[in-house]
């Protein structure tokens, strides 16, 4: 499914992302937030898109580590403890790897999707990047014998689901939580920028 | 966006810079980020540290100084600071005595105090902590993240601080914030928005007649918008929130009437007039009072009031000796 | 208009009300009006007193305190006050080492300071005064009024009130005085208006990408609008007009960034930041910095810095004790 | 010319005059001032007028000085010394006066200007009010062998000339004098005031 150069090559195109709904997910972490989470993401996968070409020759494992170190000491706020975690478990889950397939793949989603939760103690349901994690999670491991194109088409369709229904729910984790029914109609920033992130991964496979 | 400043994405270190040249005598920053130590290490005693996002001057940096602060953290415009930030902070100030975080209860600065507090111990500092939550604006509950944490934070930079400069052990100095914590408690309002110069619009906006009641120290949304009233109807709306919260009856209190950054002192000391009489009126006596800009959102305009309940140890230790560029007693 | 205020009537009264009941320890208010007065009275010094339009809190009631003043009259917002009513501040404050007025040299202060003095001598009280006049936005010239008096003053009440409380007799505190005055030199920028009460709109308005520089401290004009820079390109503007009307090179000297009261710290922070690198640059010598609200004009977001050369007498002066709300040393 | 019940039956008419104009006063004070003008003015005179019943029996002398010591200690700013000595000086002038002729009003006006140049040390042409008090006292001299409602008529003419030509000056004196060129095209507040009360004693003689 990837190798190290493809790994590499999808965060670029992950943080050209970000740097384009920059704006967009400031945006959203404006009415239940407080209007950063696009900043926020967008410096730090800047700062990850420096360290890349020192990566070129380094196994999966060790990307996917410094790509979390670097989330960690540089976003800040809910979100970088929460993806830099995922980052630095993925990266131990995928420590040696040069290659990894569709297996491997949902492996690592796992392990870093279940950091999050460790991180953030929260679930399901409370208006968190984990309403569009989970679904998507399940979403590709029902078709986990699927080619990863259509694998990941799953988890696409799954996890902007999981944003759509963000909208309908009251926050009960985070900083959304201080606005109990008033975040009810309002988009969760966390889960729209982990929908971009999946959508670039099935695009660049 | 009609700010002074250059670069936007200078301005947490043209800031801390600014600050720092300004009391040589109090303050250093760590060549490493944005954090702000005293300028001379005091060996011996806890270390307090604290910090968050920027945007909230003079918190946290101004009230790093003998008495109060060892260190502050600062993170970018309302963004918690990141672990290796707050570890930078925590591994300078350390002591045998051990390092007392303060921590004011929002999830993202929950999680970066707690890794960097994880990492510390790995290097064998021993670190404790309180997570502050005084606003009585946002609902306390199990299955919420609980209230935030605002301006009463600073009475527990006082009084913890105080406490350290005293040789209190790292428990006493814990326990201490702990009961201010329990004691304290703060709502807010606002009529005009602040800016994260980064974001270059208004987080929220307001209509010419409108106010934000409940309101959060980075403009989140509060309990409810409301017609504009006089200041001492707001007021008394911010007091009937505060007051319902503790029993207050019959205590003595430290009250702060806190300004958002754009809020001219005028306003406050109007404020002031109104919480005084109404506490008099209750029979609550008033201690101490502090009004002016502690803990600030940018250029907002809005302010809050903070009640905490005091006893003998609390009064005595709100009264001792503090040097810091944003408190002196 | 956006305040918290209540009825625009009462929000001189209230405002000192507020201030009064916030130190009490501190200070007093006269029953007859708007005079604030130290809580207690110190005998035998050279009494000083202050004040001016209401609208620039923490000036003066804030300055009023152990080392500065003895009192403060606060006039309507903008608006001299009246000579009666400092008069009653004088009688309050007299002894017998005479009483010295800081004026800031507006057409309206000036007349009625002068008024009230010469009515006080009437009844046997000797007054000295000093006017302020550190503006340099403004031509000092002999076919005009001069400069104005802005937040250099307080460098006056400082220094002049540090003398005053050692013992220092009514000729040597006026002679201090004036050399802070001949020394210090001071000039603003704004980007936002403020809005008298009572007038219900702004002062000024300025558009989305103006600023006013050399603006006054009630919103006055300055010498020109420019469109809006940077914080440092703005601050050079100004320390290049301070700078070439004294000779600074090779002193020491005081630095005061004062905000008008609606401009964060964060910003006046990172002004600072430029102003310390511009005087290091130039091998001026800083040897104290104060950074906040001292002179506000209400809500108006602007600046201004204020340097004076210091020497010897000034600076242990300056450093001396003093206990006033806005000013502990 | 009037009696005492006369003088307070203008004061009354100043007082309603200044109130009414008390915004424009205002703004007048706004592009070379403080904007405080006219609201400096209207909580002066509205002591005034709390005062007038208790002076109803007093010679025109005391009514005026009470006038003066009221404008003194409730106007300040730059307007109150100035219209309070005049009133103060006046007061002197017109000390056991019960009547008074146009003789004596111009008696009066005189010395209450020449306090006005006393207090405020200013002279002809530096855009203050007197720019409308001394053309408009020459004009009522001139014609002072006149009845009183023709030499008030002069007077008042001569007063909003001087207003017009406050327009033409840079200011020396005052707050506008900080302005210096740029004064220039703006309408002096002061003058404005004494043209308004200049035209009131006019309209109730
Ligand atoms: N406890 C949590 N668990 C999982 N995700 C969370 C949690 N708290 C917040 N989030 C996510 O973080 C996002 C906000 O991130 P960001 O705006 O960068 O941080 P902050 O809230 O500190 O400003 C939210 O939209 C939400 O998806
Ligand atoms: N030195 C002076 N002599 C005469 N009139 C003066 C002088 N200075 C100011 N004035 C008058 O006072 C007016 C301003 O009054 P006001 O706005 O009430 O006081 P302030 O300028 O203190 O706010 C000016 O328009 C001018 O006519
Ligand atoms: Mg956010
Ligand atoms: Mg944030
Ligand atoms: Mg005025
Ligand atoms: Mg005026």
């Amino acid at each position: 499914m990837a190798d190290s150069k493809k790994v590499i090559q999808i965060l670029r195109a992950i943080g050209s992302k970000i740097e384009e709904e920059k704006d967009y997910l400031t945006k959203l972490d404006q009415p239940i937030g407080d209007s950063d989470h696009g900043i926020n993401m967008a410096r730090g996968f800047g700062e990850v898109e420096k360290k890349l070409d020192d990566l070129a020759d380094k196994d999966i494992g060790t990307i996917l580590k410094t790509v979390g170190m670097t989330l960690v000491s540089t976003v800040g706020g809910a979100s970088g403890p929460l993806y830099g975690s995922a980052f630095l478990k993925a990266g131990m889950a995928a420590a040696g790897k040069t290659e990894m397939n569709v297996q491997d793949f949902l492996e690592i989603m796992d392990t870093a999707i279940q950091a999050v939760q460790q991180r953030g103690k929260a679930v399901l349901d409370e208006k968190t990047m984990l309403d569009a994690m989970i679904p998507s999670l399940e979403a590709m491991k029902a078709e986990a014998s699927e080619d990863a194109k259509t694998v990941l088409k799953k988890g696409v369709e799954a996890a902007w689901k999981g944003v759509e229904h963000t909208k309908d729910i009251i926050a009960t984790k985070g900083r959304a939580s201080y606005l109990g029914e008033r975040s009810i109609g309002h988009q969760d920033p966390g889960a729209t920028s982990y929908s971009y992130i999946l959508e670039v991964i099935s695009q660049q496979i | 966006m009609k700010k002074f400043i250059n670069e936007t994405s200078q301005v947490e270190n043209e800031m801390i810079q600014g600050m720092v040249k300004a009391y040589p005598k109090h303050l250093k920053k760590l060549d490493c980020g944005n954090v702000v130590v005293r300028a001379t290490k005091k060996e011996g005693k806890v270390a307090l540290i604290s910090g968050g996002g920027s945007g909230h001057e003079p918190a946290h940096g101004g009230f790093v100084g003998t008495g109060m602060l060892d260190a502050a953290v600062a993170g970018a415009v309302f963004t918690s600071p990141t672990p290796d930030q707050i570890l930078e902070g925590i591994k300078a100030i350390a002591t045998d005595a051990g390092v007392f975080m303060v921590v004011k209860n929002y999830t993202g600065d929950v999680m970066n105090f707690e890794m960097a507090a994880e990492m510390a111990e790995m290097e064998g500092i021993s670190v404790k902590h309180v997570v502050t939550n005084d606003d009585v604006a946002v609902k306390d509950s199990l299955y919420t993240v609980g209230r935030r944490g605002v301006a009463g934070t600073l009475f527990v930079h006082k009084i913890a601080g105080a406490l350290a400069e005293k040789g209190g052990s790292l428990d006493e100095v814990q326990a201490v914030a702990q009961k201010v914590v329990d004691n304290v408690r703060t709502m807010g309002a606002a009529i005009e928005p602040c800016t994260v110069p980064a974001a270059g619009e208004p987080g929220f906006t307001l209509e010419e007649d409108e106010m934000e009641i409940g309101i959060g120290i980075h403009g989140e949304p509060g309990t409810h918008r409301d017609n504009i009233k006089t200041a001492d109807e707001t007021t008394d709306i911010l007091l009937t929130q505060i007051l319902a919260d503790i029993d207050y009856s019959g205590s003595e209190v430290a009250v702060m009437v806190n300004g958002s950054g754009g809020t001219p002192l005028m306003e406050l000391f109007i404020i002031n007039n109104h919480v005084a009489d109404v506490l008099a009126e209750k029979g609550i006596k008033v201690y101490r009072t502090l009004v002016g800009d502690y803990m600030t959102s940018i250029e907002m305009k809005g302010f809050s009031i903070s009640i905490l309940k005091l006893d003998d140890e609390m009064k005595e230790l709100l009264d001792a000796p503090a040097d810091a560029p944003a408190w002196k007693e």
